[in-house]
């Protein structure tokens, strides 16, 4: 319990918003629109544990809402040039992952801050693709849509392969030396090295892997609609990392599960349709995220206040 | 068995020639990057035009405007120096310059506060925000990361609710006007300020045993108390002085625009962020230098200002993009080298 | 003892910068030996040890286990072909569990393999019982104190089944019940076969231990002896290439008035219980006791680090109240940690900075810095505790584990205090360097500082102090004189009657 | 864009062209400046923000800079024309009008706009209110979300606001990328007719949804003519042709348009739906 402090204090303020909700808007709890809501949130939910990977190895990646873009608008073209959807999440997949690769190169083992690597990455693949595509949008043929599945399978499918993404996240970092070996580097990369695990490696590994699960995830979205926006993706790496953060990944590396982002990620993505639910004015919106944000750590803070005092 | 007698090598010798070592300081580095751009767009961004003025990038205006479009963004990444040197962040400096804006807006306009009142409070208004910042990673103890998401979400929220979105104060006095758009002493009045701020931080970290105790929490936070530094006190202190600073970029934004709106200064913050790492700041704390943050906002705003400057760049119609680009290539290019420099500083010493 | 060495160093260089640690190293070890590694503080010593783990690149010379030269070693090779070690500064990761921390280092490096959570944890219980430390195999490693992670660094080393076990000071924070444990261990790996590495400073336990003895200097083997043709003096004389004269000075003054006294001081929220004693000015108090006897507890009470929630603290016959380390200071109480390497020095700052650190209000009265000041302050320490460096700007990362020490204790000595509290001083410092420690606390005893000595090191206790306390459960056991033996202070460590005086 | 090259290359005349993706005052302000100091006869802008842009364009006029304004409009003061594709009035009174006519004079809707910050949106929503009272008072504003001209966000919002208002019959999304996501959010809850989606948008972006009768109209100026009739009015008062008090104008190909004090009307906003959208791709 004492471990899992912040998760708890996470969904504990979760389950307050819920039930709020519950009892001041009812209509927030109906199946479908609730299962839409759950699919438009997996592709998020699926790259911020990636990033809260890359957290947990003490190394951060600003630059996950470009490659979703860049990733979406590949998938998006070879889809409308006929590709088969079977050829091009493969290829989705595989760019996210060379993207990643790029990140983990020049952070493991040129050993550049990733905090500026991917802050430039961040900035010169999104500036690639508006003087690409000039923000026009890509209009994707009709097949590609919910895999060709009906929508609700297809939502079925979205919502039950990022939980299910998620849950073999959440075992691998548990149950898998590889996994551990995360965590190890994250809380002392020297100790880490001397205990006969490849630091560098890891951490390459671990962006590649945040590329590919971008690029699953970019495949996520761009099958929930008929168009790819080029600009799709903007802002997603600060809602990732607010996921994770706020789900207990510690920044300082060593600290986390993938468990505590999905919490962290319902409830940001719960606010804003809850706002519309409550009939709560628009303009409110951040300053409440805001609160929700520092009241969900909050219980935290207080909590190790009072052990401190004690 | 013994080869010769080890003596500890004299103080300074070491140190390799020193002006090798001085060479290949980062900032240095920075500098030089400064310069060739300069040069660059001072060759191909200048040119005569049909009235046969000269225009473009080697004109004194506009290095003026470079001077007055850098200045908050500028600001910004002074007031987050001292901050990132303890090893912390704050990501709220660009949603509280939105805040402070409206705030002094709605001072001017709904209260009707004389203009130098109105400004003292905005002052007063960052300083509260830079304190409940602190306030909340220092008697929480909670990750400034989370911390300042949180209130960047909230400052700029709350900027939103004050002006419910839509309001825009303008219409402020000249004699308000001066001080974003007019010149003092040959220049930009906002320059002065920018000047006066550089010089304190500048001073603050370099000088006094506060900048110090700044690096040293950066360092190691635990060691910093074990020393006898009062963690709190400083980290208060960068965290005050960064909302203080903010509230003057939003007064320096106000003028310059003649508006204020719950908008002001969005994004800034990744800007401020990228030039004080260019600028060769650890984001892990420590390490980082002052110039080399101001080193690192003029690199961008030149390169930045530069390119639209260039014919090429304008017809293509893709200055944004291209700045986009180069900044990125610049902040990668930029860090590889001083990696490189160090080593090269490290072998030199080894002699 | 076979006479083909299990592990032998050829001719290994290795430089840091301008710092040229070793300089052609040859040394052997026989499997079922125990090898002593001797030298003065930044001898290279660790450097030497870290090239045999993989751990650094020699820049030349080669390493040969059992005949067999080994080439590009890493720590997951050397630790496949058997070669274990604990490090000086524990490498531990303080955000997992004690038994998470044995199993990086024990299991294989196979990525795919499925974690046995259930294993770990009894492998660790086993491992920690079999060197009789009594920690939850469950509790995250940054929340033990020193010892305790020295403790989870030897189960690690012992836990591997390796051909080579090599130990960097493992007793350096240890008192002497885990010590004996450990000798215990050691005897039985030698017994086993196993070659053992063994570098300390406390030259009675290389006498104890070792079969043979090898001496660094200045990044090279000044000497290889076997025990027998060796003693105290000649060992000295080979690593400081000189006689050090008198390990333990006399004390040189009498006892002035009472300078600092606890009244049933403690901090109830930290888990303290009360204590009481007093010191007088001139004075060494030494405190002894087991790990986690509370020494270090109490030490960090009277620093204001875990500020005192009850009792009463009377310096200089006034009453104060210390909330904080600030105050402590402002009070001339000066407090010298024994994690060095997280609380005692800043690693990345250079070491006039160090040394600066914790003297701002006499050195920077106007809260202006002053580097020249600085400097000249940090240079007459880098004389007088002969910390081994280029220069001051150096960082003290840089420096060996034992320089880093004397950082650690001239950061403090410069700010001129009246009570000077010191937590494990010479751990890890060598002899000539120690004795060197031990004549300035005299010296500054003598000038009337009133000084608190806590230390595992139970010789350096008995030599140094002018009265014992003994902790015991975090209170006060036993106080006794000067003059007291070793065996009467460890059977009031233990909690057995002890006969002369009780507190 | 298109149209504005076009009539550069009519009339032989160097332009420059610069749009940010994302729009920002501060950032408009800073190219303004840009081309002050690089001495260009005309600035045609379409200010992002009122008060904001005025400062620098009143800097260009003291220059000797001739400005024009297209799209929306400075203060009066710091230009000499504003050509007026469609007055927020008209935009206001159009989309209102086609909201009201499609619900049949009652019921809820709600509004997407991009933020909530952004200058013309605020304005065309206060015209949509205007006339809301003043003629469909019937109709009902339930809520405004912003998008971040973002498309999918759009969606999620249009999806919420379905569900919080069953009895909601239209959404109005009134910057362009959250008309098609609007559309696919009707669509995906299965309400299409039963929630009508009318928006501020490109003919390609909506295609799909027009044909599929989800997405009901579609208002658009005419991007191309704004453009060109821009251009054509920029030379033509940096030549001095055009001069204040004129009535009228003729701007090359596309004939003459009225001028009402110094407004350059381009006329009413252009509805595309189902039967005219394949005139047009773009
Ligand atoms: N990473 C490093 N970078 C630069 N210099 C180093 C580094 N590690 C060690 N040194 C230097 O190498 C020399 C040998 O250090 P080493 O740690 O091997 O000494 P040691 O014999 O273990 O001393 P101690 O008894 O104090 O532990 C010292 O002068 C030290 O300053
Ligand atoms: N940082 C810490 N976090 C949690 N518990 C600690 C910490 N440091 C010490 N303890 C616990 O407090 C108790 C007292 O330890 P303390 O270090 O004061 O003993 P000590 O007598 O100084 O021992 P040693 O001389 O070996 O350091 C021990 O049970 C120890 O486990
Ligand atoms: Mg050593
Ligand atoms: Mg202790």
């Amino acid at each position: 319990m004492n471990r899992w402090i912040r998760e708890w204090s996470v969904v504990g303020v979760l389950a307050l918003l819920l039930a709020y909700l519950a009892w001041r808007a009812p209509a927030f709890f109906q199946l479908q629109p609730l299962l839409s809501l759950l699919a438009r949130e997996a592709p998020s939910l699926v790259v911020a544990c990636g990033v809260a990977m890359v957290i947990i190895v003490r190394q951060i990646d600003i630059s996950v809402g470009s490659q979703f873009s860049v990733c979406s608008v590949i998938a998006g073209l070879l889809a409308a040039a006929g590709w088969p959807l079977a050829a091009v999440v493969p290829v989705a997949v595989l760019i996210g992952g060379s993207l990643g690769l790029v990140n983990g190169l020049l952070v493991a083992w040129l050993g550049l801050p990733s905090i500026v690597v991917t802050l430039a990455t961040l900035v010169a693949l999104r500036q690639c693709l508006n003087l690409v595509r000039q923000g026009e949008f890509v209009n994707l043929p009709e097949r590609i849509q919910w895999l060709g599945l009906s929508q609700s399978q297809g939502q079925w499918l979205l919502v039950g392969g990022a939980v299910g993404l998620v849950a073999v996240l959440a075992w691998g970092l548990r149950h898998l030396a590889a996994g551990r070996w995360l965590y190890a580097v994250g809380s002392d990369a020297e100790a880490a090295r001397l205990a006969g695990i490849r630091p560098r490696a890891v951490t390459l590994g671990t962006f590649v892997l945040m590329g590919a699960l971008t690029g699953i995830a970019a495949m996520m979205n761009v099958v929930q609609s008929p168009q790819v926006q080029p600009l799709t993706g903007s802002g997603l790496e600060l809602k990732a990392i607010a996921a994770a953060v706020v789900g207990g990944v510690a920044i300082s590396g060593g600290r986390g599960t993938v468990w505590g982002v999905l919490a962290g990620l319902l409830l940001l993505a719960c606010i804003s349709p809850a706002m519309v639910h409550l009939h709560i004015d628009a303009y409110w919106e951040k300053a409440i995220q805001g609160l929700i944000i520092l009241a969900a750590v909050m219980v935290e803070g207080l909590r190790r206040r009072r052990n401190h005092a004690r | 068995m013994r080869a010769e007698p080890a003596h500890p090598p004299a103080p300074g010798a070491a140190a390799g020639p020193s002006w090798r070592r001085w060479l290949l300081r980062y900032e240095v580095l920075l500098l030089l990057v400064l310069v060739v751009e300069w040069l660059l767009f001072y060759h191909f961004g200048t040119s005569v035009n049909r009235r046969g003025v000269t225009v473009g990038f080697g004109t004194l205006d506009r290095q003026f405007d470079i001077l007055r479009h850098s200045c908050e963004i500028g600001l910004l990444a002074l007031a987050l120096t001292p901050v990132i040197l303890t090893g912390g962040i704050d990501l709220s400096v660009g949603s509280l310059l939105g805040l402070c804006a409206v705030v002094f807006g709605g001072l001017t306009h709904a209260l009707g506060l004389p203009l130098p009142v109105a400004a003292a409070l905005t002052l007063v208004v960052g300083a509260v925000a830079g304190g409940l910042n602190a306030g909340l990673i220092c008697q929480l103890r909670l990750p400034p990361l989370i911390v300042t998401l949180g209130t960047y979400s909230l400052f700029r929220g709350l900027a939103e609710a004050f002006t419910r979105g839509s309001v825009t104060y303008s219409d402020f006095p000249a004699g308000f006007l001066v001080l974003g758009q007019g010149r003092w002493g040959g220049l930009p009045v906002q320059a002065w300020l920018f000047l006066a701020v550089a010089v304190s931080v500048w001073i603050w970290i370099h000088r006094t045993v506060a900048g110090r105790a700044c690096r040293v929490i950066g360092f190691a936070p635990e060691g910093a108390r074990f020393a006898g530094i009062g963690v709190r006190g400083q980290l208060t202190a960068a965290y005050v002085a960064a909302g203080v600073i903010a509230a003057l970029a939003a007064l320096i934004y106000t003028s310059r625009l003649g508006q204020a709106k719950a908008d002001a200064g969005l994004g800034y913050e990744l800007f401020a962020i990228t030039a004080v790492v260019l600028g060769g700041t650890s984001i892990f704390g420590g390490r980082g230098t002052v110039t080399g943050t101001l080193l690192g906002v003029a690199a961008i705003a030149v390169l930045k200002n530069g390119l639209a400057t260039l014919p090429v760049v304008m017809r293509l119609n893709a200055a944004e993009e291209l700045a986009g680009l180069l900044t990125g290539a610049l902040l990668l290019a930029a860090l590889a080298a001083g990696k490189l420099a160090e080593r090269l500083r490290l072998s030199s010493v080894t002699g | 003892m076979s006479e083909r060495p299990l592990l032998a160093f050829r001719r290994i260089t290795k430089s840091f910068g301008a710092v040229r640690a070793l300089r052609g190293v040859d040394l052997e070890v026989r499997a079922g030996e125990v090898h002593a590694l001797l030298g003065e503080n930044g001898a290279g010593k660790s450097t030497l040890i870290k090239v045999a783990t993989g751990a650094h690149a020699p820049d030349s010379g080669v390493i040969e286990l059992a005949g067999e030269t080994l080439e590009r070693l890493d720590p997951a090779l050397a630790r496949r072909r058997g070669i274990a070690c604990i490090y000086q500064q524990p490498a531990l990761f303080p955000e997992l569990s004690v038994a998470e921390n044995l199993a990086l280092r024990l299991e294989p490096a196979a990525g795919w393999r499925r974690v046995a959570w259930a294993e770990r944890h009894r492998v660790a219980l086993a491992l920690l019982a079999r060197i009789g430390a009594e920690i939850d195999p469950g509790r995250e490693v940054g929340t033990l104190s020193m010892p305790e992670q020295q403790l989870v660094e030897i189960a690690s080393a012992i836990g591997a089944g390796a051909r080579v076990v090599i130990m960097d000071e493992p007793t350096a924070s240890l008192t002497r019940r885990e010590q004996e444990r450990l000798f215990g261990i050691v005897n039985a790996l030698r017994r086993e076969g196993v070659a053992v590495i063994y570098i300390s400073h406390r030259l009675e336990e290389i006498l104890a231990l070792a079969d043979r003895v090898t001496v660094l200097r200045d990044g090279q083997s000044v000497a290889s002896r076997l025990r027998a043709e060796v003693d105290e003096a000649t060992l000295i004389r080979l690593m400081v290439g000189r006689d050090v004269a008198q390990l333990y000075p006399p004390s040189e003054s009498a006892p002035g008035a009472v300078r600092l006294a606890l009244r049933g001081l403690c901090c109830r929220s930290a888990g303290g219980r009360p204590v009481s004693f007093e010191v007088r000015a001139g004075e060494v108090y030494g405190l002894a006791g087991l790990v986690g006897a509370g020494r270090t507890e109490l030490a960090r009470t009277l620093f204001g680090l875990t500020p005192a929630d009850a009792g009463e603290l009377w310096i200089d016959g006034e009453r104060v109240t210390i909330g904080s380390p600030q105050a402590a200071i402002a009070h001339g109480i000066a407090y010298v940690p024994e994690d060095r390497r997280r609380h005692g020095v800043v690693l990345e700052l250079p070491i006039e900075q160090n040394v600066s650190l914790a003297a701002w209000r006499r050195l920077f009265p106007l809260g202006w810095l002053r580097r020249d000041r600085e400097r000249s302050e940090a240079r007459e320490f880098v004389r007088a505790l002969a910390i081994r460096t280029p220069d001051t700007e150096t960082a003290t990362a840089n420096l060996s584990g034992g320089n880093q020490q004397k950082v650690a204790l001239a950061r403090w000595l410069a700010t001129r205090p009246r009570v000077l509290l010191l937590d494990e001083p010479t751990q890890g410092v060598d002899v000539g360097a120690k004795s060197e420690i031990h004549r300035l606390v005299r010296r500054f005893a003598a000038e009337g500082m009133a000084v608190v000595l806590i230390s595992s090191d139970l010789p350096e206790i008995l030599g140094m102090s002018d009265r014992i306390g003994v902790m015991r459960g975090g209170e006060l056991a036993a106080e006794l004189p000067g003059g007291a033996g070793a065996t009467q202070v460890m059977s009031a460590a233990l909690g057995q009657p002890v006969e002369g005086t009780a507190a | 864009k298109a149209g504005s090259e076009r009539a550069a290359r009519d009339l032989g005349v160097e332009l420059l062209f610069e749009g940010p993706v994302d729009s920002n005052a501060a950032k408009q302000n800073e190219i303004v400046e840009n081309w002050i100091t690089l001495g260009v006869d005309v600035i045609a802008v379409a200010a992002e923000n009122r008060e904001g842009i005025s400062t620098a364009l009143r800097k260009a006029r003291r220059e000797g800079i001739k400005v024009v304004t297209f799209d929306a409009d400075a203060m009066p003061d710091a230009r000499s024309f504003f050509v007026n594709q469609a007055t927020p009035q008209g935009i206001g009174e159009a989309l209102m009008d086609e909201a009201a006519r499609l619900c049949g004079g009652e019921g809820e809707f709600a509004i997407i706009c991009a933020t909530l910050t952004a200058g013309n949106q605020r304005e065309w929503q206060r015209e949509i209110e205007r006339r809301r009272q003043e003629r469909h008072p019937g109709m009902k504003l339930v809520a405004v979300r912003p998008c971040d001209d973002l498309k999918d966000r759009a969606q999620s919002e249009a999806t919420a606001l379905m569900s919080a208002h069953p009895k909601l019959r239209l959404i109005m999304a009134i910057c362009s990328p959250a008309v098609p996501g609007a559309a696919e959010a009707v669509k995906q809850a299965g309400k299409k007719g039963a929630v009508r989606v009318i928006g501020l948008g490109l003919p390609n972006e909506n295609r799909r949804y027009v044909k599929e009768g989800v997405t009901d109209t579609v208002i658009l100026w005419k991007t191309e003519d704004l453009g060109y009739l821009t251009v054509q009015a920029a030379v033509a008062l940096a030549k001095g042709e055009l001069k204040a008090g004129a009535s009228t104008f003729k701007a090359g190909s596309l004939g003459e348009f009225r001028i009402e004090g110094d407004n350059i009307l381009l006329g009413k906003p252009f509805l595309f739906n189902r039967d005219n959208i394949d005139q047009f791709d773009f």
